[in-house]
């Protein structure tokens, strides 16, 4: 799709690619702590995050558009984040849940706990609360969509600066 | 198709042309329909609501909404892959699905072609997305995408069987091996009538379809807390949302068709009641097609999935004896059930 | 024995075959029963809270978000110091004040800089809630600030304080609880007017009898103001002139909180109340102030408070009357009624109708309770909020009751149980 | 004219078949190779359909396309297919083999063209054999041959079964028997 670098599109064919984002944002779920309970909250039934076109179903990082990192990022986990978000095709969203993922959290002083998952990614909505309310998701979900909806596709295509550091694999000398 | 060959002449180039297109338009769109039944049906069925915000009201352009952004989405082919088999395998799928609709008879004369071995040709040609999905768990270079692939092709072995008994069982009822035939053949709809003979003909083969398109309760090889989703694990883009998404629910409204068709009595009114027949065939046939697509989706959010050993016992060891022995009974019957039975 | 065991394993196999069968007989019947229920949840009301439209009325004590009560804070540090996150900044700096009187020792006091809690690193923990002495910090229920961007995440304390506007009051204790701070009640023999008498002699002890005793039911104020004299004479320390208007009476007249701060003022005890409240800092927040000045004057009792408080016996009891009590069954019903009108759901109606009936059984005069049909957006600036009030005057409109947040206790604490 | 197009579509069906075939043998990948069979088979299935042989075409397509190689894909996926360039599939006798291809094709074609040279193919469907003529041929003049097959066919599954397991026959009579064995001694 190198096309859509190119040209300028018109305003009716961007609208409606905005648009085609903005409600169909299948979602990558990291759950990795107490955050990921409210996250599955905010997708069961109660609160019905498909409602919103943000579809749980997809199992693998290659389908979804939006990751949803919910819960504390530990150095060790950093790298399969890394890795998913990696592997998750271009125009891709991040929502950082909860204090945690945020900046660390109650974890803030940790040796073990990566301080924010923006090290890693670029975070497009940080949804604060230790954890946040389902709806509280809900409205960092309607807060992207917004942003979304007001984006240049162009510019979203060429994707994000990879100002973020290569992490190498856990295990190997250096680590994070 | 011999006839087109034969009757090759220009007036049957453009109703050739005039019905390809229909069925071209008539696919996709009933894809997305499907889709959006499916996240409703499944969503009211789990006390949700589904999408309400794409398109305004209630969700109705939630589909069209994944079709048009999984299309702009970077297409990722696995530097590891096998190119060429990876890029084609939703070809393979998708395209033998788009053939079943040629012959499934929404009315009397609302067909592309009915064929003589119709029930057959219906058969052989849905047996080939197996091999879309063996190349493209295969050509990924995943473990979890072989493992799906092989699931998927062990499932369709043991399922195609079940299927192609029971439809046997039909086609012996009818006497005719052509889908309008065996519309024409059912007064009753065969579900009906035979007693017994034809409902457990259904149940095996809603089990059997169930199962060979890989939906739920059979869905192992896409199970998403196994293997990811298995074959589908490394597409994105055009490619899952062709070779998966469309052609599930693609699928999923085909084998529908042909139940309706085999089963339900096709265009044709439930009961054999005069009056009945003033509502033309095509909204009939719609009608029970909404039920059948229903059925599948009720299906789908009500079991748990099965474990593969299971699946494999309940084919080899239910299935295809029952069918097996169904066909016996149905020629029993044939042979010597009397006149007025019949009808 | 072995017979035993071979009738009990008997009796088993025949269990197991019968069990057996009938399992045989229902083969099938659990795939449909399966269907059923899925069936007839499909034709079941839903259980979406449709976020955005519809908002589910959280309770009271819900921690969204902690809102800062600017005026209540005294740089006291507290809270950044319990912070388990140290998410908490807060800055300020000294001011001088010049003496009251010629000769006098010029005072100094914090002023507040930068009140900020990054709410990225905030755990909701609430120990800074609890901890914060001067009542500054509430808990709001918003949680609708999720940001583009990690500092946006860090409110400072304007932001805080528009928070306040959202803070709700606390939920209704249970029948006959004890407020917090409250002294066992006494001993169902003992006369009201001895009960009171019984109230240790702290440094809230005596002052706080009089805005409860003034509500009650004539007999009880009677015996109360007879108490008073012996108390107050007990209780030196506490000026019960400031008190008064703080307690009960400061919604309905304008005038007392003035009236309170003169009267300070010729007590001329050199207290944070009497310098804050000429000072002008914030007029609307004359109870507060006072609230303070009743905790301050505790470390430098006066003997012209002590003369005030005597002096001042005649006045308060007859000016409290006026406000008729009202049957708390009645203020119960009234409240859940408007309350369930204006949208709120029944559990926060009741609960605040529970409030307003105890409020009224103790004789607490009470403010309309909130009601919150529609919230507003809380990052937006509350227009008229940061109005400067009028000098001396009522309090501003925006101000939160007394009733509103835990400074509640505080009031309430004063009506010791007779 | 209606020839015309048969023989048209019959050259395009036959490069394909033959492309595919080359494919098969050549390929380095066994995967491929099975996908080029598949190409072939279904290109087969194309030409049945016209000489108006459609039962055969969708028999072809239904068991060989549908099973067979679904079922050789699966048996080389379970075993082993690595993905890429694979090793050699050389051997020493393939001068024999290119002999024996080249005298079987060429014995082949002599006979079909010895015995069906000069005959006309149907070209409209009246003439053609239905799938009513292929079922009344099997279940009348060929009906015991056709049962043969089928019993043979049977043999063949029973033996593959026989051969595959290698497990020796654990029956609960033999259980009984090695536990009363081992009672024995442990009595003595």
């Amino acid at each position: 799709m190198a096309v859509m670098e190119k040209v300028k599109l018109p305003k009716p064919a961007a609208w409606a690619l905005n648009w085609s984002r903005r409600y169909s944002l299948w979602v990558m779920q990291f759950g990795l702590a107490c955050c990921g309970i409210e996250m599955g909250a905010a997708f069961a039934s109660k609160f019905d995050v498909i409602r919103f076109g943000v579809i749980p179903f997809p199992a693998s990082p290659r389908q979804a558009d939006l990751l949803v990192v919910a819960g504390t990022v530990t150095d060790k986990m950093a790298a399969p984040l890394k890795r998913v978000y990696d592997q998750m095709p271009e125009p891709k969203y991040v929502i950082s849940m909860g204090s945690c993922a945020n900046c660390g959290g109650p974890y803030w002083d940790s040796y073990s706990v990566t301080k924010g998952c923006d090290q890693l990614m670029p975070v497009d909505v940080y949804v604060p609360g230790c954890p946040p309310r389902p709806e509280a998701l809900l409205q960092g979900i309607i807060r992207l969509q917004a942003k979304i909806d007001g984006e240049d596709i162009q510019e979203k295509w060429k994707g994000h600066d990879t100002l973020i550091p290569h992490i190498p694999e856990p295990g190997l000398a250096g680590g994070i | 198709m011999p006839e087109f060959i034969q009757n090759f002449e220009l007036t049957a180039w453009w109703i050739l042309a005039i019905k390809l297109i229909v069925v071209l338009t008539v696919v996709p769109v009933g894809a997305l329909a499907g889709g959006y039944a499916l996240h409703k049906v499944m969503a009211h069925l789990q006390h949700r609501l589904g999408p309400m915000y794409a398109g305004g009201f209630h969700g109705w352009a939630q589909t069209l909404a994944d079709g048009i952004k999984f299309v702009l989405k970077e297409d990722i082919i696995p530097e590891k892959a096998d190119k060429p088999v990876f890029k084609y395998a939703p070809a393979i799928i998708f395209i033998p699905i788009l053939l079943l609709y040629l012959v499934i008879p929404v009315d009397r004369r609302l067909i592309v072609q009915d064929l003589d071995v119709g029930l057959f040709y219906l058969l052989a040609v849905s047996s080939i997305p197996a091999i879309g999905i063996l190349m493209a768990g295969w050509s990924s270079a995943n473990k979890y995408a072989l493992i799906g692939a092989l699931r998927s092709a062990a499932q369709l072995i043991a399922y195609e069987l079940p299927i192609v008994l029971s439809a046997a069982t039909v086609a012996m009822l009818a006497g005719t091996l052509s889908v309008v035939g065996i519309v024409e053949a059912q007064d009753w709809p065969f579900l009906f009538w035979p007693p017994g003979i034809g409902l457990i003909a259904f149940i095996i083969f809603f089990a059997g379809s169930v199962a060979e398109m890989n939906l739920p309760p059979f869905d192992m090889p896409v199970a998403e807390s196994e293997i990811i989703t298995g074959a589908f694990t490394e597409y994105s883009g055009m490619r899952f949302i062709f070779g998966y998404f469309f052609a599930e629910t693609a699928h999923m409204i085909a084998f529908s068709g042909l139940a309706v068709t085999f089963f339900l009595g096709g265009y044709r009114p439930i009961v054999p009641w005069e009056p009945l027949t003033v509502i033309p065939g095509i909204v009939w046939f719609m009608l029970k097609l909404f039920v059948m697509v229903f059925l599948y989706l009720w299906v789908r959010p009500t079991f748990p999935r099965l474990r593969e050993d299971q699946l494999q016992k309940f084919a080899w060891k239910g299935l295809i004896p029952g069918s097996l022995g169904l066909i016996l009974v149905a020629g029993a019957w044939i042979l010597y059930a009397p006149e007025w039975l019949w009808h | 024995m072995a017979l035993d065991e071979r009738e009990v394993q008997r009796e088993m196999d025949a269990a197991a075959h019968k069990l057996r069968k009938e399992k045989k007989r229902t083969y099938g019947i659990g795939l449909l029963k399966g269907l059923a229920v899925t069936l007839r949840h499909l034709f079941k009301h839903n259980t979406v809270i449709e976020y955005p439209d519809v908002k589910q009325d959280l309770p009271s004590r819900t921690r969204g978000v902690i809102a800062l009560k600017e005026e209540n804070c005294t740089v006291c540090m507290l809270c950044a110091r319990e912070c388990p996150d140290w998410c908490i900044y807060i800055d300020s700096h000294k001011e001088t004040l010049p003496p009251k009187r010629a000769g006098g020792r010029p005072r100094k006091r914090n002023v507040l800089d930068r009140f900020a809690i990054d709410y990225a690193l905030c755990m909701y923990c609430g120990i800074c809630v609890e901890v914060c002495p001067y009542d500054a910090l509430f808990w709001s229920r918003e949680f609708e600030y999720a940001e583009y961007d990690i500092r946006e995440l860090t409110h400072e304390k304007e932001k805080l304080s528009d928070w306040m506007a959202t803070v709700l009051p606390p939920p209704a204790l249970e029948e006959g609880a004890l407020l917090p701070g409250q002294p066992e009640p006494p001993a169902p023999a003992a006369p009201s007017g001895d009960g009171a008498a019984a109230v240790p002699a702290g440094d809230t002890g005596a002052a706080e009898m009089k805005p409860a005793s003034a509500a009650r039911p004539a007999t009880q104020t009677a015996s109360a103001a007879e108490v008073r004299p012996e108390q107050a004479a007990d209780a030196p320390k506490a000026p019960s002139a400031v008190q008064e208007p703080a307690g009960s009476e400061h919604e309905q007249a304008p005038a007392p909180a003035a009236t309170s701060a003169t009267q300070v003022e010729e007590g001329q005890p050199p207290t944070k109340a009497e310098t804050e409240a000429p000072a002008g800092s914030a007029a609307a927040t004359e109870p507060e102030a006072q609230t303070r000045a009743v905790r301050e004057s505790g470390d430098s009792p006066s003997a012209t408070a002590r003369g005030e408080a005597t002096g001042e016996i005649e006045t308060p009891a007859p000016a409290a009357v006026p406000t008729p009590t009202e049957d708390p069954d009645e203020v119960y019903e009234t409240v859940l009624k408007d309350q369930l009108e204006a949208g709120s759901s029944p559990q926060v109606a009741e609960a605040r109708a529970k409030v307003a009936r105890v409020k009224a059984e103790r004789g607490v005069r009470r403010a309309p309770t909130p009601i919150e049909t529609e919230k507003k957006v809380p990052s937006a600036p509350v227009t008229g909020h940061f109005t400067e009030p009028v000098p001396g005057g009522a309090p501003a409109a925006e101000e939160p009751k007394p009733e509103q947040g835990p400074v509640e206790p505080t009031d309430e604490e004063k009506g010791p149980d007779g | 004219m209606e020839a015309a197009w048969q023989e048209g579509l019959f050259f395009v069906f036959a490069t394909v078949i033959t492309v595919s075939a080359i494919g098969v043998v050549t390929a380095r990948n066994v995967i491929h190779a099975a996908l080029f069979l598949v190409a072939t088979l279904i290109g087969a299935a194309c030409i049945y359909i016209l000489m108006f042989a459609e039962f055969v075409a969708w028999a072809q397509v239904l068991v060989y396309v549908g099973a067979i190689v679904v079922l050789m894909l699966f048996g080389l996926m379970l075993t082993r297919a690595p993905i890429g360039k694979y090793g050699e599939y050389d051997n020493d006798q393939k001068g024999l083999a290119a002999i024996v291809a080249a005298a079987v094709f060429g014995v082949t074609a002599w006979v079909l063209i010895d015995s069906f040279e000069g005959v006309e193919l149907p070209t409209d469907r009246v003439a053609a054999t239905t799938s009513k003529d292929v079922g009344e041929a099997i279940f009348s003049s060929y009906v015991l041959p056709f049962e043969l097959v089928s019993v043979l066919l049977l043999a063949a599954l029973v033996g593959a079964v026989v051969i595959a397991r290698r497990d020796e026959r654990v029956t609960s009579r033999t259980i009984d028997a090695a536990r009363r064995e081992k009672a024995r001694e442990e009595d003595v």
